[in-house]
């Protein structure tokens, strides 16, 4: 028997495999080449095997079924076997074609041009829809039978209780945050520009320290002229940013 | 390399980088000295930088960043669909009823009110620039404040909150509802 | 608007949108009809396409897309420090080929030309955004169906699916098309 040492190479499937082996013996692929080369597959697939490379189970398939219609073919009467070896040969037909196209669309495949990923825009969610006074009206009673509430307190009912405005620690964070944005290195006392009311100087004060808390911010510099810059890049930012509902 | 050739090799990475690439880099990448690497970027930007252009390049310290016209942003920002304008759910509706006839208001209050706990939906209609903080509630725990915007005004075409459908009388509204145990 | 600030907008969108950009949307924002639209692009992509130029704009199926000049690809890889892409294997390319000629096809479609198993191959070509889920077929387990993306059609640098390079004649008559019976 014929011996081919090839270096083993693992076939991208039973197909692979006997459309190589035709190649190298230089036969067509017809039913009687096919039968002529399963000893040479099965000799490949035991290879595979002894050398502990990985072969998946089609490979073992394809060779009990090679060995089965090659003993078939053996006997005086085989009457099934013409169609399963015109089916393989079917097969390894479309196998070929396939690998044709695929050699032509690598000739063309190319990863060279780049492209880039959309603009960060601050996304607008003002609310734009008009609606009509009734749809809240009826919303209230709709709420407010569900809820069963007896009786809702008037508008006026809070009103002794707010009475001067408070600053949100909140909203001054906010503040910070969009003069910071740029990534620019700020003056610390720039922060406080046109705060003249107390309460938003206080406000703005404590959001400076939940930021330094919070990590968010460095604040650094010399007595009198410190300044404030955002920590981190921008990126990590807006990955954060959108993690946000 | 020839000067098209090298200004066509900045064009596509500083297209390709998204972000502020540095001189140094450019100059390094393509074997120029730093010079020369800033003249080119000159006669680049000059060449980007014409009002009716789509694209720019602006300069930020000794880097390079290419973005959009400044001209274009309204027509990039409704490509880009940045504005979600899906209409209100019927619990950010109630949510905004119960803001608007009720404000200054709680969260706990909106909360009681419905039944069920409307933080989502309170930050939605916050973030729609429906509804705004209004300051503190100076009692245990301090809760915060909320009423409705300008921008809520304007959306039900009305001038101010007096021009919301009256509520029904108390009296009406006790004597649909049985449930009289909630103090 | 003038056409220059049309395709001033044009520019703008491509840019900012990174990803392909269907015509209708871009006609759509700026007020154009489809073929005023179609022609204005046109004219955009002449002016663009010149090899020496760094930035291309590309038609993919009926949307648009910037993206590097191709021969740029060095300068801009060793700028952003992109790995070069390890080129697909030859199992990853039969799958693709089979994909792209018999869209939308099934993975079991796939295994049985290739007499193997392709899922891991199939994952890959998925997270190189070469191909995608395109829905399911309504047979029992309802398999997944698969196509080939824009992204796809952009690394093959053509602009629909009708150019694909031609399959090759069947000279041995003896094999047809495989067997269409999922697609």
């Amino acid at each position: 028997m014929e011996h081919f040492s090839y270096h083993l190479e693992s076939f991208d499937g039973p197909l692979d495999l006997l459309l190589q082996l035709l190649a190298k013996n230089k036969l067509s692929i017809c039913d009687i080449s096919i039968l002529s080369i399963v000893d040479q597959f099965v000799e490949q697939v035991d290879a595979m095997r002894g050398s502990d490379m990985d072969v998946s189970s089609e490979f073992l398939e394809m060779a009990a079924k090679l060995i089965e219609m090659k003993s078939a073919s053996l006997l005086p009467r085989h009457e099934e076997e013409p169609d399963e070896k015109r089916e393989l040969v079917g097969r390894l037909l479309e196998y070929q074609e396939c690998k044709r196209m695929a050699a032509l669309l690598s000739e063309s495949l190319s990863f060279d041009s780049f492209v880039r990923d959309a603009q960060e825009l601050e996304p607008d969610r003002i609310y734009r829809r008009s609606h009509d006074p009734e749809e809240i009206h009826a919303a209230y009673l709709s709420a407010a039978g569900r809820g069963k509430r007896r009786v809702l307190p008037t508008p006026g009912a809070f009103a002794g209780i707010v009475a001067h405005r408070i600053v949100s620690v909140s909203s001054q964070i906010v503040s910070v945050l969009r003069k910071l944005w740029k990534g620019d290195r700020l003056s610390y006392y720039s922060l406080f520009e046109g705060k003249t009311e107390r309460s938003e100087q206080v406000a703005t004060f404590l959001a400076v320290l939940e930021l330094v808390k919070a990590r968010r911010v460095i604040v650094d510099g010399l007595p009198g002229q410190e300044t404030v810059q955002m920590r981190g890049t921008k990126e990590t930012w807006r990955s954060e940013r959108s993690r946000e509902p | 390399m020839e000067i098209r050739k090298i200004q066509g090799a900045i064009e596509a990475i500083l297209f390709a980088s998204g972000e502020p690439v540095p001189e140094a880099r450019l100059a390094e990448v393509l074997s120029l000295d730093r010079e020369t690497a800033k003249k080119l970027l000159t006669l680049l930007m000059d060449r980007y930088n014409k009002p009716s252009s789509g694209i720019h390049i602006v300069k930020l310290g000794d880097s390079y960043q290419m973005c959009t016209g400044p001209q274009y942003a309204e027509e990039v920002r409704s490509a880009l669909e940045i504005r979600r304008n899906t209409p209100l759910s019927q619990a950010a509706m109630e949510v905004l009823a119960i803001v608007a006839y009720n404000q200054p208001v709680t969260k706990a209050f909106v909360d009681q009110v419905r039944g069920v706990d409307c933080g989502s939906v309170m930050a939605t209609l916050t973030a729609k620039g429906l509804v705004e903080e209004r300051g503190r509630l100076e009692l245990p725990g301090r809760p915060l404040l909320y009423g409705t915007t300008e921008n809520f005004l304007r959306c039900l075409h009305i001038s101010s909150l007096d021009e919301l459908p009256p509520l029904p009388t108390e009296t009406d509204g006790s004597a649909e509802e049985p449930a009289q145990d909630e103090a």
